[in-house]
């Protein structure tokens, strides 16, 4: 069997320019690989230097999670060929991302809703203490 | 292109002992439980499933005993506290969520797509060993000391109680993982694998459901491992998540548990809802009504499904917002499982209705089904569910949607698919006495329930108020009945393995592909890939009953008027 | 009842709550304001869903009395009918929408007033442990619930170990109690009486034994009642005040006085016991260690005991703590 | 030709039009299975088709299919811990501040970029698959490989850091140092760091003086444990810390961990450490001694890390916010469940090196490589996102 996976007839054939769609799949060229991975290195460079500036309370938070969204989305478009693959694939990723905001965005927002009672209580126990 | 008739004549060949099929292929015990045959892992699961119903089961008969009188009849506090939760964590995570995909699914799923396999057998086989370890799991905590907890394992008293509760917890955890694979094997399967000809609304409704089981099965279990994981970190490493001596916040627990535990009631009833989409048509002989919303609103269930966990916690300290949002949009989920029991209901209008066991168990699933998510309903009215919450009404709710929905429709499918599945009739008048005796033991059991709970009997109580005592007894009356019917049924099942294959490839006059080949099936399903023209409830009037083999074959004449 | 548990007997059996007498079938008596909505809305849910599922079972019987196939044999066939039917598809989609909609608003509505307890209303502490209701007073805290009739009482909730829930069938009202925070119920009582109140949230062993009563006063009784505790417990010479605190705090349901072990250690002869602690210490039983155990119950935990005991820190005075003292002084 | 089935079921609105004809191979006869198709050129052709596909491009979709519903788990098995996450921080931001100054930004910068080397290296890898280029496979692999255990190394060292400095989930979570006696954040806010310990000073001028009971105030402020620093040999602190033992856990943690519980910071004498007494006395101090109101550069750092309360009495005696612990949780949680994920991760590529020691790979048969390249990419994705969250806290 590993001769038949030797002959490397085919290959060369199959993929003279490794940019098209022989094959089972898509082949993505070196020199785009190698420029994402550029790309990545460097917003994650940005993405260190931004935190010494102060954007407000939530602005450093939602910067840096931009900058790792725009990086998620490089990795996931290139190197995980979702750009060429089937769409069917990339509606389920998209969907986990649904539902995971969707599990965080309602947690947190009821825990948000009740923490006045637990501060309250907490608050009690410290009167409490006191006595 | 191979013509349906052709596929017809594979039908028209009756099944005969001698012939070559899966059950008779490899000999020897190594056989099955190396087999990466989608039949064979199937048929391992059924009985696994099976074995750990019965252990259920038992746990229930003892509970309800216990019941007869307030105060100790036969066990203690604690022993009753360990046993009702086993009773819950069995039947959830061991009997249930496996039952009717992992079992059934296996065996038929591929059938019906005219497919040699699942897309990956070996993920399948390991799912399987996941299911035994997580057993193991479960029984280690069992013969250990028992978790207490409730197979809820709220926090922080899973956290602190004195009991075994990480195996068990570790049980769930690992029976996550392996009804996440059957789910993955499933979904890939039907996408990638479906026959030419099948597109998706020829797919048959079991089929459908399976999927949309599948995909919350995906979705949604991984969330339950995670949770449970942290709540072994935090009892073992006290790492303040849940905690709240810790600063950990109990809720939050609850939030976690049931993103996945209600989705995962859809996991449990919605193959069910397949199984009598696949039966009733059949038993009625006439194309299913309304096939199209049936299918489509099983995809609505499972992803509404997902929008309405916090309508458990209305008075868990959740926040009226979260409350209001949740409770509305649980509301929604009425609409869709009220369209598939009219579309049931309708498509015996006109019929010519058979009442074989597979259909009685379907007519009692409508019965039950009915009463339970009109009792649902109840639940989800905020005011009201204040004061049902954790009373006997929310256990005899889950009960008639749990037993009554999912059990009884795995019970359907089996007789439905008991012929396909091992090539042997059952005695179909002590099935149809058994199906009886369950129906009314069902109700029995439960009913009185209803009226317990609202009257203000709370759930998980070993010690009552005298005067509840007269519908405690009458339930747990119901509930010896039911162990009569089960105790029959397996009877009667396991003695038809034990005579010469007599099931014809056709018995009940199907049309789904699983029905074109013999019973049991060849080892490689189809000695001819089929190809799919027709729906999978059209043409029955292109069957014919021959007596001779007790089944149905193709009316070759009928084709040709047809075409 | 015949036969009950070790843990019931330590209360004298009249203790059980007991619901009063009820003409409605499917609901206990309604003795709050909220009540009556709720029961409405509960009814009408159940004749509605009557009417759906006789509807339901109806359509199925009838279909498989008249459509019923005589044999295999006879090969019938169904007769032509049509497969679906969008309008009726539609029809039966949009009325039980409508009809949810009404009860999600109706729900909606009487869950707001629920949650929202009127300005002014009497505020009462309610502590959740296992496997106690305690209630707090003014003189101090009580096993049950007392309150006056036809004035709103809001319940203010916590609990000190796990979850436990609140749960007062004839008021229509539960709420759980959280450790780490508040929670809160209110109800306004419309009957005087005696009703149950059940802990409606797993909490371990004795769950189904947490019970206790609400006692709803007539009018100025309930202030009289709250006068005669206070004297009551000035009065009383100390051991008496300990007995009383002793069937009242709880401690009777980890703490036997007859030498039998429960969760915790019997109070019979431990004064001046020398006990053997988790930590490989021991020490005789003094006063200063009974206070101790009293506020800080894990400092000093007798061996082979669960160290589940709650805090008393700031629930009892400390003329009740020489009361439980001289109370365990006088077991001998 | 015969991939159309599958095409018929790819797209989940395809029509149920019946396709054109499929010539599905040739079927299995009983006993054909076995061996792969004597009558079956395409698996004669394909060592590597399983029986139950047709062709390989069905095998290598239904994989990928497979693969991606795998992710899909994946990334909700995460969304739990993420959502911890973000509870807490939404309601303990200061918890957040605190504890990111006792992380290394830099070891955590390196690994990111050691993760996105080695995602280029697989990615490589799947190419040199399709391609067939045995050699450059196997050297991209390796290469991954070795980031990957360069990755676990780095968070080795970093964790054995966070050990000896007592940063430990829970109970036993007990910094040897104190938040603004560290050079990152000195670094940012000089002014808060002396100015916290001018505070910490007077305070232990004034515990010198003052009885037993006013100690525990650093304790209880802000529900703090008492740290070596703080109330370095102070026999009454130390006292109460032990007399309120919940037996098995350490001292400084259980004082911090019940301020809820009116237990949780009693004493055996009874003494009650609370909120009022101490800071009365130390606030009255300070208008005795006149100093001016601090400056905001002074304050600001420390109440965003909960070091002092924002209401001026709190701001006498600095010590840690409440439950500080909880952030090590999640950070230990969430980076050891991906460590988890790496390790496995390098376990599947010295799998795949040894079938690409066999050459095995090739245009037809990629499957394996190409999802073992997904699933890194996953670890890696997760980790762009850990990143942030726990070292670039601002």
């Amino acid at each position: 069997m590993s001769e038949h996976a030797h002959s490397s007839a085919h290959p060369e054939a199959a993929h003279g320019d490794g940019h098209d769609d022989h094959g089972l799949a898509h082949t993505t060229p070196v020199w785009l690989l190698v420029s994402i991975l550029g790309l990545l290195l460097l917003l994650t460079v940005l993405t260190v230097s931004v935190t010494s500036f102060d954007l407000g309370s939530e602005g450093n938070l939602v910067v840096a999670m931009v900058i790792a969204t725009v990086k998620a989305a490089l990795v996931v478009t290139f190197f995980m060929h979702l750009l060429w693959d089937k769409k069917f694939h990339l509606i389920l990723f998209l969907t986990s991302v649904l539902f995971v905001m969707l599990f965080l965005s309602m947690t947190t927002t009821d825990r948000g809703e009740y923490d006045k009672d637990v501060e309250a209580f907490r608050a009690a126990q410290a009167q409490l203490n006191r006595k | 292109m191979a013509s349906p008739s052709t596929t017809a004549d594979v039908v028209a060949t009756p099944s005969s002992s001698d012939s070559d099929n899966y059950l008779t292929h490899d000999k020897g015990i190594a056989s099955w439980l190396l087999t990466l045959d989608h039949k064979r892992i199937g048929v391992m699961y059924l009985a696994s499933v099976l074995t750990a119903f019965a252990l259920g089961g038992t746990f229930a008969l003892i509970l309800r005993t216990e019941l007869l009188t307030p105060g100790k009849t036969i066990i203690e506090h604690d022993t009753y506290n360990q046993m009702f939760t086993m009773h819950g964590a069995i039947m959830v995570f061991l009997v249930i969520i496996p039952g009717i995909p992992a079992a059934l699914g296996n065996i038929a799923l591929p059938l019906q797509l005219g497919a040699k396999d699942v897309a990956f057998p070996k993920l399948n086989l390991a799912s399987y060993y996941l299911w035994v370890l997580g057993a193991v799991c479960m029984l280690t905590s069992l013969v250990t000391s028992a978790a207490d907890t409730g197979w809820t394992f709220y926090a922080p008293y899973s956290t602190t109680t004195q009991t075994n509760v990480i195996p068990a917890a570790m049980g769930a955890f690992i029976l996550g993982f392996s009804s996440i694979f059957t789910g993955l094997n499933f979904i890939v399967t039907i996408h990638k694998l479906r026959p030419p000809g099948m597109g998706w609304f020829r797919m048959p409704l079991f089929t459908w459901a399976l999927y949309s089981t599948a995909l919350i099965q995906v979705l949604a279990t991984p969330v339950i491992g995670i949770t449970l994981l942290m709540m072994m970190v935090e009892r073992t490493l006290h790492i303040g998540i849940f905690d709240p001596t810790l600063g950990g916040d109990p809720v939050l627990f609850q939030h976690f548990f049931w993103f996945y535990s209600h989705p995962a009631v859809y996991i449990m009833v919605v193959p069910g809802f397949g199984v009598i989409g696949d039966i009733i048509p059949v038993f009625s002989r006439k194309r299913i009504f309304g096939y199209k919303f049936i299918a489509v609103s099983s995809l609505a269930i499972a992803f509404l499904g997902f929008l309405v966990w916090g309508h458990h916690m209305f008075v868990a300290g959740q926040s009226l917002l979260a409350g209001s949002i949740f409770s509305a949009i649980t509301f929604l989920i009425a609409i869709p499982t009220a369209i598939k029991v009219f579309n049931w209901i309708t498509t015996m209008y006109k019929g010519r209705i058979h009442l074989d066991t597979p259909m009685l168990y379907a007519l009692a699933f409508l019965w039950v089904f009915t009463i339970g998510g009109l009792t649902g309903v109840f639940l989800a009215v905020m005011s009201v569910d204040v004061h049902l919450h954790d009373t006997y009404f929310v256990v005899a709710h889950f009960h008639y949607v749990m037993m009554g929905g999912a059990i009884t429709a795995l019970l359907g499918g089996i007789h439905y698919w008991w012929p396909k599945a091992f090539g042997r009739m059952y005695n179909e008048k002590l099935g149809r006495i058994g199906a009886v005796t369950v129906f009314v033991g069902l109700n029995v059991t439960f009913f009185p329930q209803f009226i317990l709970g609202s009257r203000g009997m709370p759930r998980r109580y070993y010690n009552y108020l005298p005067e509840f005592q007269p519908l405690h007894q009458l339930s747990t009356f119901g509930a010896y009945m039911l162990g009569v019917g089960f105790l029959m049924t397996a009877v009667y099942l396991i003695q038809s393995l034990r005579k010469k294959p007599d099931a014809p490839a056709n018995p009940w006059g199907s049309r789904t592909l699983e029905w074109t080949i013999s019973s049991p099936p060849p080892y490689y399903n189809f000695h001819t890939p089929p190809t799919v023209t027709r729906g999978p409830y059209d043409d029955y009037e292109d069957l014919v009953y021959d007596p001779k083999i007790k089944g149905y074959v193709e009316k070759k004449s009928g084709r040709a008027a047809s075409a | 009842m015949t036969m009950v548990s070790p843990l019931l007997l330590l209360q004298p059996a009249t203790n059980l709550p007991k619901f009063p007498e009820s003409d409605e079938f499917w609901m206990p008596l309604d003795a709050s304001v909220t009540a009556h909505d709720t029961d409405w809305l509960y009814m009408f849910m159940v004749w509605g869903s009557v009417i759906f599922a006789v509807a339901i079972f109806a359509a199925m019987f009838y279909f498989v009395r008249v459509y019923r196939a005589k044999s295999r044999e006879a090969n019938e066939h169904a007769e032509p009918s049509s497969e679906h039917n969008t309008t009726l598809e539609i029809t039966w989609s949009v009325i039980p929408m409508f009809i949810v909609v009404a009860l999600f608003v109706w729900g909606f509505q009487g869950f707001v007033s629920l949650r929202t307890p009127p300005k002014g209303a009497l505020e009462i502490q309610a502590t959740g442990q296992k496997w106690k209701w305690l209630f707090d007073y003014p003189h101090g805290t009580e096993d049950a619930l007392h309150v006056p009739v036809n004035v709103p009482v809001r319940v203010v909730i916590h609990s000190v170990d796990v979850l436990h829930s609140l749960y007062l069938p004839n008021f229509r009202v539960k709420m759980d109690a959280v450790p780490g925070r508040y929670t809160d119920l209110w109800f306004q009582a419309t009957k005087v009486g005696d009703f149950p109140i059940f802990c409606a949230e797993y909490c371990g062993t004795s769950h189904s034994d947490m019970l206790s009563h609400v006692i709803v006063h007539a009018p100025g009784d309930y202030e009289k009642w709250l006068a005669e505790q206070k004297k009551k417990l000035e009065d009383i010479p100390l051991p008496e005040l300990g007995k009383l605190l002793y069937q009242k705090q709880g401690c009777s349901t980890c703490h036997t006085i007859d030498g039998t072990r429960l969760i915790g250690p019997t109070w019979k002869g431990m004064f001046g016991r020398t006990e053997k602690f988790t930590d490989g210490k021991s020490l005789a039983v003094d006063e200063n260690y009974i206070r101790e155990s009293i506020l800080d119950p894990q400092a000093k935990v007798v061996d082979t005991y669960p160290p589940s005991m709650p805090t008393y820190q700031g629930k009892l005075s400390d003329r009740q703590l020489s009361g439980i003292i001289e109370y365990i002084k006088s077991l001998k | 030709m015969s991939d159309r089935a599958p095409e018929v079921a790819e797209t989940p609105k395809s029509s149920s039009a019946p396709p054109p004809a499929a010539d599905h191979g040739h079927a299995h006869d009983d006993h054909g299975h076995d061996d792969h198709g004597d009558h079956d050129p395409i698996h004669a052709a394909n060592p590597h088709l399983a029986h139950h596909f047709d062709t390989p491009q069905q095998q290598f979709d239904a994989g990928k299919l497979g693969i991606w519903l795998f992710l899909l788990t994946e990334v909700l098995f995460f969304a739990g811990l993420f959502c911890a996450y973000t509870v807490y921080r939404a309601m303990r931001p200061e918890v957040f501040v605190y504890a990111h100054y006792f992380l290394d930004t830099r070891l955590g910068a390196i690994n990111t970029c050691v993760l996105l080397v080695s995602s280029l290296t697989a990615a490589w890898a799947v190419r040199n698959a399709q391609l067939g280029q045995h050699a450059l496979l196997k050297l991209n692999i390796v290469i991954t490989i070795c980031c990957a255990f360069g990755f676990l190394g780095i968070k080795y060292v970093e964790y054995h850091h966070k050990f000896e400095d007592g940063l430990l989930p829970g109970p036993r979570f007990a910094p040897t140092e104190q938040v603004w006696e560290l050079p990152s954040f000195k670094a940012k806010h000089p002014e808060a760091a002396e100015y916290a310990e001018r505070l910490v000073k007077r305070a232990e001028k004034l515990e010198g003086s003052k009885q037993g009971a006013a100690v525990p105030a650093p304790a209880v402020l802000g529900g703090a444990a008492p740290t070596s620093s703080t109330v370095a040999g102070n026999p009454p602190a130390a006292a109460s810390a032990a007399a309120t033992g919940s037996a098995p856990l350490a001292p400084g943690a259980v004082v911090e961990a019940k301020p809820e519980l009116p237990h949780g910071t009693t004493t055996s004498a009874g003494t009650s450490p609370a909120e009022t007494a101490p800071e009365k006395t130390l606030l009255s101090e300070t208008t005795q001694n006149g100093e001016g109101r601090p400056t905001l550069e002074q304050v600001e750092p420390l109440i965003a890390a909960g070091v002092i309360g924002p209401k001026a009495e709190n701001r006498d005696v600095p010590s840690r916010p409440r439950n500080a612990h909880v952030f090590f949780s999640v950070y230990f949680f969430m980076t050891g469940l991906h460590g988890i994920h790496v390790a496995v991760g390098i376990g599947v590529w010295i799998w795949m090196l040894l079938k690409a020691m066999k050459n095995e790979f090739g245009p037809n048969y990629f499957g394996p490589i190409d999802y073992t390249a997904l699933y890194w990419h996953l670890v890696d994705l997760i980790w762009i996102y850990l990143f942030p969250l726990l070292y670039l806290i601002h």
